[in-house]
Parts: C-alpha cells; structure tokens; sequence
C-alpha cells in the first residue's frame, strides 16, 4: 500500500499526517496500531517495554467509539480501566485519572450513571477519549481526533494531547484540519505518479 | 482470575442480560424446536421417548450454534474489537472468556430448560437427568467449537446460518457422544460413563482447540 | 385435612401457583421501586417534568 | 368520555393511585372465600376425589390466560388505529402477565393429569395449543425486549398480536383435526357432564379472584410501565440539556 | 404483471443469483438438519423413515424461516425501503413479490433437494413424491408468514433467530397439514387429498394475510 | 419534535432548511418524505394529483444512497426508472431523460455496464442522483445534496436543480454551506428555550 515509507518520531512530539481522501491515512495509523499487518518493514518503539510489541503500548483512537449502549457510561469506562494493559516506563512520565475524574475533565461526569445509549455522537466521542485518560500509555495514534466535536471540546482535546506531550509521549494523528499542537511534524501523503507506481503485487 | 479477565467476563455477562433477549430467544428456539417435533412426527408419546433425547441435544445444538453469530460481531461493529486485539492480553484468554460468558448466559439456560421440556417428550425421571448431564457437559463444547464460526463469519453480514453450516460439522462427534451417552443411561445394560466420558475428553479438546483457532481467525480478520 | 392419595399433585399445583403469582408481585414491586429511584436519581439533578401537563391531550 | 379522560397518563397514574387499594381489598377478600370454599366446602369428585381441587386453580388460570390474549389484542387495534399511548403500555404489560396465567394452567393441568390420565403430559389438541399460546406470549415479550424504542416497539408487538389472534383459532381447530386423526378419542374427560353447583360456586367464586388478580396487576404493571417511558424521555433530556456544562469543564488534567 | 411488478421481481431475482450463497446457505443447512438426526436417532432405518417426512419437513421449516432475515433488511439498511415507500406502489403487491421472488431463488432449491435428501432418510418412491409435493405447495405459505416476521425485525441487528421464534407458533398448522397429507399418503387408508387441499388453503390464506400484516409492519418500522 | 412549525413554498421555488448539528434538519425532511409519520398538522400538496399522496409525488435524495453493488449502473437506475410511478401535471412540464442520457449527463455514462460496487462514494451518489432525473415528480426532498461531492459535480447539480425549479418544481433542502440557487426562501431551525418547550407526549 505504501511505498518507500519511513519516519522516526522523538519522545514528546506529534506527528500529523495529512493528504488527500483516500490516500492512506487511516490505514498508516491502522497499521502503526498492528491491526493491519505489515507488508515489509518493520516498527520499533525505542526505550518502551521490550517485552511488549509497540501496539500494546499505544492508545488508538479512531472512528468508532467501541461504546457498549447497553452500560452506563462508568461502566464502560471502568471496563477499558481495567481490561487494556498499562504501560509505563521512566522517559513516559503520564499519570492516569481514575473514571470518574476523567468523565468531569471531559465534561460527561453528569451523564456517568446514564446508559451510554444516551449520550449524543460527540458525548460518545469524549467517553472513547477518556478511555486514553484512565490508562497511561506513551503513545496516542488518533484518526481524525476532532471530528464530531464542537469548538470548545476541540480546544480541550488539544490541551490534553499537548499535555501527553509535554509528559514525554507520542502523538501520531491523521486529520485535515490545522491542529495547534507544540511540537509538531509533518507527514504529508501524496499519490505517486501513475507512472513510477511499482506494479503491486495485489494487482497480479 | 486476575483482574483484567473478571472485568471482561462480568462486562459479557452483563450486556447478555441487559440487552436480553438473547437468553429468552435461544430458550423460547429450543422450546419452538421441541415442540414443533411432534407435530411433524405425530403424538405418539412412545415414540417421542425413544427419539427425545435427539430432539433435545439437537435443540439444544441448533439453539446455541444460531445464537452465536453475534458473540464477535457486536465488538467488531462498534471497534471494541480492534482496541481489544491492542490491549496487551492474550486472545485465546479473552475468547475463553467470551465464550464462558455467552455460554453461562445462553447456554446454561438451555440446560435447566431441558428437564422441563422433556416433560413433553413423555422422558422418564432417569432419561430426564441423564439428558441433562450430557447438554451441561456438551454445550460448553458446543460454544466453544461455534466460536471458531462466529470469528470466521465475524465481517459478514449474513452470519447465523452460514455459521451452523459451517459448524455443523464438527460438532457431529459431540452430537453422537452426547445421545450415545443418554441413551446409553436409559437402556441399562450399555455402561453410561463410557461414551460420557469422552463427551468430557471432547469438552475439554474444544476447550483448547476452539480458543486458539478462533482467536487466529479474529487476528487474521482484524484488518 | 385429608387431601387423598394424591395430595402431592395438589399441593404442588397450589404451591406452584403461589409461587408464580408471588413472583409477578414481586416483578411489579422491584420494577416499581426500580423506576422510582431512576426518577429520584433524575429529579436530584434537577431533571424533572418541566411543567405538570395542563390538559394538554 | 369519562374512559378518554382518563386515557390521559397523568390522570391514569392518579386514578391508579384511588383504585388500586379497594382492588387489591377486593382481590384478597375474594381469595379468601374461594379457597375456602374450595377446600372446605366443596365435596370431593366421586370419580376424581379430592384432585377435583386442582379444578378450582387450573380453570380460572386457563380462562384468565385466554382473556389476556383479548386484552392484548383489543389494545393492539387502539395502537395501530387510535394510536393511543396507554394502548401499548396496556398491551406490553398484559404480556407477562399472560405468559403467567398461561403457564399456570399448564403446569395444573399436567399435576392434574398424572393422576387422572398417569402421564404429565398428552398431545391433546387444548393442551397443545395452550402450549403454542405460551411461546406466543413470550414471542412478544422477547420482541419487546430487543427492540429499545418503545414507540416502534409497540407498534411492531401490536401487528404480530393481531396476527396471532387471527392463528390462534386456525391453531385450534388444525391441532384438533392432528390429535383425532392418530389418538382417536384416547382421552378421557370430564367436561361432558354439567358441574354440580356445590363444585360450581367455588369455582365462579376462583374466577372472579383471579380475574380481579389480573387487573390489579395489569395496573401495576401499566403504572410502572408509565413510569418507565418517563425514566426514558428525562434521561434523554438528562443527557442532552447539561451540554453547556461542558464548555466550562476545566481544560488541564487533574494531574 | 405490470412494468414495474415485473422490474422488481427481476431485480429481486437477479440480486439472489448474484449475491449467490443464499440458495446454497439455506440448502447446505437443510442437509445438516437433515443429516444431523441420523446422527442423534441412531442408524435405525425403519425408524427414520417412520419420522423421515416429520425431518423434511422440519429442515424445510428451519431453513426456510433462518434464511428470511435479510429479506428486508439489506433493502433496509441502503436506503431502498424508503424509497419503495415512496414509489407510490401498493406495498403489500411489493411485499408479494418480493417474497415470490425469495421463495423462487431459496424456496424451490429447498424443495428440489427434498428427494435427494429422502434417500438418506430411507423414505420410499411414494413418500418422497408426497412430501415434495406437499413442500411444494407448502414451503410458499412459510416466506409469506415467515415475511411477517421480517418485516418486524427489520430493524434489528439480531434478527434471525427471534425471526424464527415470532413466526413458529404461525406456522403450526402449515406444519401440521403438510406432515399429515405426507403420511396420509404413505399409509393408504387415510385419504391424502383433505389435508393436502386444506393445506393448498392455508397457502392462499397467508398469500393475502403475510402481506397485508408485513406491509403494515415495514410502514411503522420506516421512521 | 417540532413546535409551532408552519411553512407554505411556491410553484418553482426552493426551501433552503439550515440549523445547528441534530436541530431536526433530516427529520424535517422524512416527515415531508412521509417517512417519520406526522405527531400533529398536515402537508398539502396545492394543485397537485389529488388522488395522490403528497410522497408518492416526491422524490426523496437522502445520505443513503438506495445502489445495490451486485447490479450494473445501468441495471440500478433501470429499476428505479420502472419501479417509482412518475407524476406529471399541467403546472409542472419537467420531463424526464432516458437512464442511459441521465447518466451521460451526470458524467458516469461510461460506467453504465460496470457492476455498481466498483464506484466510489461520490460516483455512487451521482448514481442516486440520476433516478430524480428518470422519473418526473414535482418535488424534490434533498438531504444535504452536495456531500461527497467535488466541486465540479456540486455546480452540475445546482443547474440541475435550477433548471427543476425552472420546469416549476418545487425544492426542499436541508445543508451546511451555501447554494446558489435562483429562487430562494430560507427557514431556519433554532432550539426553543428549554424553559419554553412544551411537556411533550412522549414524556408520558
Ligand atoms: C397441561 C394440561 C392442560 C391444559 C393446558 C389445559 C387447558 C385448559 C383450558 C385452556 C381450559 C379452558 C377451556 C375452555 O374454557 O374452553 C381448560 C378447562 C378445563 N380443564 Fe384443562 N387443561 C389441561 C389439563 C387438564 C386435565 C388433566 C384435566 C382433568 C382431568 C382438565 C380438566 C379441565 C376442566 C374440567 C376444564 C373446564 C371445562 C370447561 O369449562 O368446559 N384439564 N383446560
Ligand atoms: N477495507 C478496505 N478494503 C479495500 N480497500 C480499502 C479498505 N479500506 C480502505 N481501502 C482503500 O485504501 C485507501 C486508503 O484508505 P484510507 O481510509 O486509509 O484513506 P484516508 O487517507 O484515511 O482517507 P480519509 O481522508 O477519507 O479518511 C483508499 O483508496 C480505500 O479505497
Ligand atoms: N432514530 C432516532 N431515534 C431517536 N432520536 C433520533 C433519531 N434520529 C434522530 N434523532 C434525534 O432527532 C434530532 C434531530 O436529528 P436530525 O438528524 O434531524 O438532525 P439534523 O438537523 O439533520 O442534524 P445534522 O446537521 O447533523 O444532519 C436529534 O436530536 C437526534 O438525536
Ligand atoms: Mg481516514
Ligand atoms: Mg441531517
């Protein structure tokens, strides 16, 4: 899918990835999440738990909210909590909030005993972000972060991802809208000229 | 268990009995099942006798493997899927889990199901427990073996009846242990625990086998 | 009092029905009590029903 | 006009709140004397014996369980045709209510059979298609779980009501015609010879207890039912009118 | 059939053919139902051709109902049900066609299959023509009670198996007359026609009630 | 759902609904599609067939596009064109083009005989735009008409949509950005103050 690939990223700095639709940024981050394998090439988190592969110490945040109606929002919080693995180590110095903390950051603590049913698109999209609250891990890959949320809790999520930052982790976040973050690169995709495509091995 | 599996398995059990329906359709199926059995063969109760422990473990088996397709799709829909394969615990584990979870929350309720509907069947008290130990040791196999079909039909829209189609299968050895065994505690001379004790042994592969198939369907899906 | 020989059919039969009926008083008191405290629950945030209905049908 | 009055929610919880108590009196009282009278007063069957008892719980529950599916159906046309809200709220909670009544009778009519017929259960064309009214009834019940917008929901129950009502005499007659035709006449019954009035009177006195049963629970159900739509629409607003809180939330982590 | 009546019936056709599995899913289940009993009855051939017509037609009844779900749910879920709602086209005529066509691409197959699968049951020339016969005439009115069903799920994510709960108790005396015409026609004495034309009866009684309570049900489900 | 709502739009004129995110825009619209069924009030189509609904009239272009991937483009709008009864009458002379001319004229004439899942999203949406061109009706439900669309597509469809108005057509559309259209009326839909909203029957 992609060709002649290939970035490194410094503790405490994002990268934003952006291009045109279509053109791979989703499927960059789905990869960086290991959830779309590898073609060729590899991924290295440097200084992160060697025993762990890099996506188990990497929040992704994409599209789907993975919010189970059914619960009341802290349970669904509480589950997350609980169910995805911490990874801390010295050079990622994030801290985590308990559930309830992370619902009143976000501004969803009075919905915290309603079924998740609910809530509206952008409240079920701060309860799948706080989820990156309660377990502290160094990297965030966010696919369009902003989406479905209003000004003010944009301005707020960039607050908490300058925070991750500026506690010594990653960001690496596809969007298509500027994104005032402090330490910034960034990965422009661009479509390769028909002619110097390599014939792929799916077209066969 | 450690704390990570308990969360998982109390979160299952949970949205099974808040969604519900699940456990009251796969019981009210196996009761539509039973008792659709003998307006086709007829109500002649001695017959219904000789063939009722196959109308129950067929129930049962048609019951649990349809009521599968959604164990992995509703978590594929939503994401959870996704962020559980990132999550840093071992799948197989999780499948387990998952499955312990459907299976007491839809399974187990077939189970106690059973003795009342054999009432219908015209069983008498012996033939009644022994059915009913031979699903409660089954049908954790049963789940167990649909989950690999649940993880391979998990991106498909039309799941339930490819899956039982699919599953089928590999559910006969099962199937045939399982009313060998029954049957074998209602006619005395055949000795009991034999055929039951392989439907044991076959729980126990399924246990092994259906996790770690199913959890490299998931990974092979994930994409 | 002498129910006859097969006194266990009919004090099964009775008991069962209590029983069954028991539960459906029961299913309407927990559901009751449930719907109640999720109103309360509410009514402490401040959610309530913005004006009593004047006639309105 | 005094029934559309108080069709209104808020003047049927109120009506509710003066009724229940001399409906609940009434419904004890009358208990009371049945089963009194069933037991103390009604002699013993010279065929049957003492299992003529079983009569006095298996009938009402039997006649009870039909007039719930009446119930159900006349509220399912105010849904579909007036659109009622308290149409469905009655319809969703007669539904277990039913399915109570209706296993009720199954389970005394099998206690009931053991002795009379030695088996628990027979094929026959009434006991079946009790049965088939049974999965019915929790048919709409599970219907009504799964769907969560209790507006559609009840619309979808109402159509599937109807429908039932139109199979359920179709399932009679067709399970009639089944029995006869494999176990002619094999069953033995009493409900050729009229009842004596020493074991009618008991058994009048039973029906009108149940019945008065059914409609006191039916209005639990229903106020509850009420309440629950209530619960909903506020937890709705709940989550929606505090929006603007958010704005003001604290933007720095409590780290 | 006018224009329109005939464009939707080929397009419905065609969908089926295209998509494909459907026919083969509800085949290849009908075969499991069906090759399962031998497995739980035992290898006893005088029995199972006692209950054989009871399994055709129970297999049929299964299949036929579990492959129903999608009947008007893909309609549903890109928007197509809208629109039909708007065509300004009887929507019982649509409902009616679309199950004819249904019963055409998943239905017939089921029926074709039957003789086939008799072998294994062991069922003589007579019966086999008898019960396909009576599949034939009565697998139509179970799409059509079945589409009610479907069209009450519409909606739902979980649709197939409370489908097939909803709708069995509707189909019990479908159920009932085809088994009894079938036997009616093994066992001589019986005169087969009775049934059978009280069965016929029933098909054209859900030809108009399957469609009326179906399209009602698909208009409340709209919003 | 709504108060106090109450709209009239001459013959050859379009109704432009704007609002914030989840105002009621969509709903609006479904319930003049006949879809959502109406609460309160009714919807008069003046000078219309009478014996006719007002929805059997209407042709609704909502977010879904109605494209069955397994047919041929072609195959697709054929149906459409057979299926949906047309309605024509002195007050409004739109005509209507042959399927094979609609698609000419919408640019994917070229892909009439390729299966319909080969298109992309904003081809697909050209598709379902070219069945209000085969079958003549008066009135034109368009949810949010431009999205998926590239600049290009977005100009065609507002000549198109000004030449329905022309014809004597009638447009009701609910959108985010502007639309240059020739005869314009705008409602727009505001949240009532929640201390003004009326006790509503769903309340119970
Ligand atoms: C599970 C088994 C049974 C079921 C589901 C059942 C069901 C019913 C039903 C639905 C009725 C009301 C019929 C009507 O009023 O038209 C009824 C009435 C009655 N049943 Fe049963 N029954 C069962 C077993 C028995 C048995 C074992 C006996 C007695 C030997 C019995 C004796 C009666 C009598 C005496 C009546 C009243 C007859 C009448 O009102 O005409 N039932 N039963
Ligand atoms: N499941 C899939 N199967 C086949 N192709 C896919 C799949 N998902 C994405 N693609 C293709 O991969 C390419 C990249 O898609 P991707 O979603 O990564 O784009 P993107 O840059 O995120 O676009 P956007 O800005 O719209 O989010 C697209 O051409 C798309 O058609
Ligand atoms: N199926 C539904 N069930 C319950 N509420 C719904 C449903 N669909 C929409 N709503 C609610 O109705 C309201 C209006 O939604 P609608 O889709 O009409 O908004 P909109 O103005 O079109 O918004 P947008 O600009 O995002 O398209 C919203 O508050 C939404 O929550
Ligand atoms: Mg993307
Ligand atoms: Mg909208």
């Amino acid at each position: 899918m992609f060709q002649d690939l290939s970035f490194s990223l410094e503790q405490g700095s994002a990268l934003v990835v952006t291009g045109a639709n279509g053109i791979g940024k989703s499927s960059l981050l789905r990869t960086l999440a290991g959830l779309v394998p590898l073609a060729e090439g590899t991924i290295r988190l440097e200084d992160g738990e060697p025993e762990k592969l890099p996506q188990e110490q990497a929040h992704y945040f994409g599209h789907q909210d993975a919010v189970k109606p059914a619960l009341s929002v802290l349970e669904n919080l509480d589950f997350w909590q609980s169910f995805a693995a911490p990874s801390v180590h010295e050079s990622f110095s994030g801290s985590s909030l308990q559930p309830l903390a992370a619902l009143e950051t976000l501004g969803i603590g009075h919905t915290a005993l309603l079924p998740a049913a609910y809530l509206s698109a952008g409240q079920k999209r701060r309860l799948s972000l706080a989820r990156l609250l309660v377990t502290p891990r160094p990297v965030w890959l966010m696919d369009e972060p902003t989406s479905a949320l209003d000004k003010a809790s944009e301005q707020q999520l960039l607050g908490l991802m300058n925070d991750h930052l500026a506690a010594g982790g990653l960001i690496v976040t596809a969007t298509h809208t500027e994104l005032a973050l402090n330490t910034i690169n960034v990965l422009h995709l661009e479509a390769p000229d028909p002619a110097d495509q390599v014939p792929e091995e799916a077209l066969l | 268990m450690t704390g990570w599996a308990m969360a998982l398995f109390r979160r299952d059990l949970r949205l099974s009995v808040r969604i519900g329906g699940s456990a009251i359709v796969g019981v009210l199926f196996f009761l539509a099942v039973v008792t659709v059995f003998p307006f086709g063969v007829g109500p002649d109760l001695n017959l219904l006798a000789r063939i009722g422990p196959a109308i129950l473990w067929i129930g049962a088996l048609l019951a649990t493997l349809l009521g599968l397709d959604r164990l992995f799709q509703a978590d594929r829909e939503d994401g959870t899927l996704d962020l559980m394969l990132m999550a840093g615990r071992p799948l197989e584990l999780v499948v387990l889990i998952k499955c312990l979870a459907h299976w007491l929350s839809t399974g187990l309720p077939l189970v106690v199901a059973a003795p009342l509907f054999s009432v219908f069947l015209n069983l008498d008290p012996v033939a009644m427990a022994a059915v009913t130990a031979t699903l409660l040791v089954g049908t954790p196999a049963l789940t167990l073996i649909g989950a690999i079909g649940a993880s391979l039909t998990v991106s498909l829209r039309r799941g339930g009846l490819l899956l039982a189609v699919l599953v089928v299968p590999l559910t006969v050895p099962i199937l045939i242990f399982g009313v060998s065994s029954a049957d074998a505690a209602i006619h005395d001379p055949v000795p009991f625990m034999t055929p039951f004790l392989i439907l044991c042994a076959l729980t126990l592969i399924a246990a092994v086998v259906g996790p770690i198939a199913s959890a490299a369907a998931l990974r092979f899906a994930a994409d | 009092m002498d129910l006859g020989p097969h006194a266990g059919f009919i004090i099964a039969s009775y008991g069962l029905c209590l029983l069954t009926v028991l539960a459906l008083i029961a299913w309407v008191r927990i559901d009751k009590a449930n719907q109640e405290r999720a109103l309360k629950e509410l009514a402490d945030q401040g959610i309530s029903r913005a004006r009593p209905d004047q006639g309105r049908n | 006009m005094a029934f559309w009055d108080y069709a209104n929610p808020t003047r049927f919880l109120k009506l509710v709140q003066v009724l229940l108590p001399w409906l609940v009196g009434l419904c004890v009282a009358t208990f009371a004397i049945g089963l009194y009278m069933a037991f103390f007063t009604a002699p013993e069957d010279y065929q049957q014996g003492d299992t003529i008892r079983i009569m006095y719980i298996h009938v009402p529950s039997a006649w009870l369980c039909m007039m719930c599916y009446t119930v159900m159906s006349i509220s399912s046309i105010g849904t579909l045709v007036w659109k009622h809200p308290l149409a469905d709220v009655s319809a969703k909670s007669a539904a277990p209510i039913g399915a109570a009544f209706t296993f009720m009778a199954l389970v005394t009519g099998s206690l009931w059979g053991k002795p009379m017929w030695g088996t628990y259960w027979e094929w026959d064309a009434r006991m079946t298609s009790v049965l088939v009214l049974l999965i019915m009834y929790l048919g709409l019940m599970a219907l009504w779980r799964t769907m969560d917008d209790p507006i559609k929901a009840g619309k979808a129950a109402a159509v599937l009501t109807l429908v039932g009502a139109l199979n359920l005499p179709i399932i009679k007659f067709s399970v009639d015609w089944w029995n006869t035709l494999h176990q002619p006449a094999s069953v033995v019954r009493l409900d050729g010879p009229t009842i004596h009035s020493s074991q009618l009177w008991p058994l009048l006195v039973m029906a009108l207890a149940f019945t008065l049963l059914f409609f006191v629970l039916h209005l639990m159900a229903m106020r509850n039912e009420v309440l629950r739509r209530r619960v909903r629409a506020l937890r709705m607003r709940a989550a929606s009118v505090s929006r603007p809180a958010t704005a003001s939330a604290s933007a720095q982590p409590a780290e």
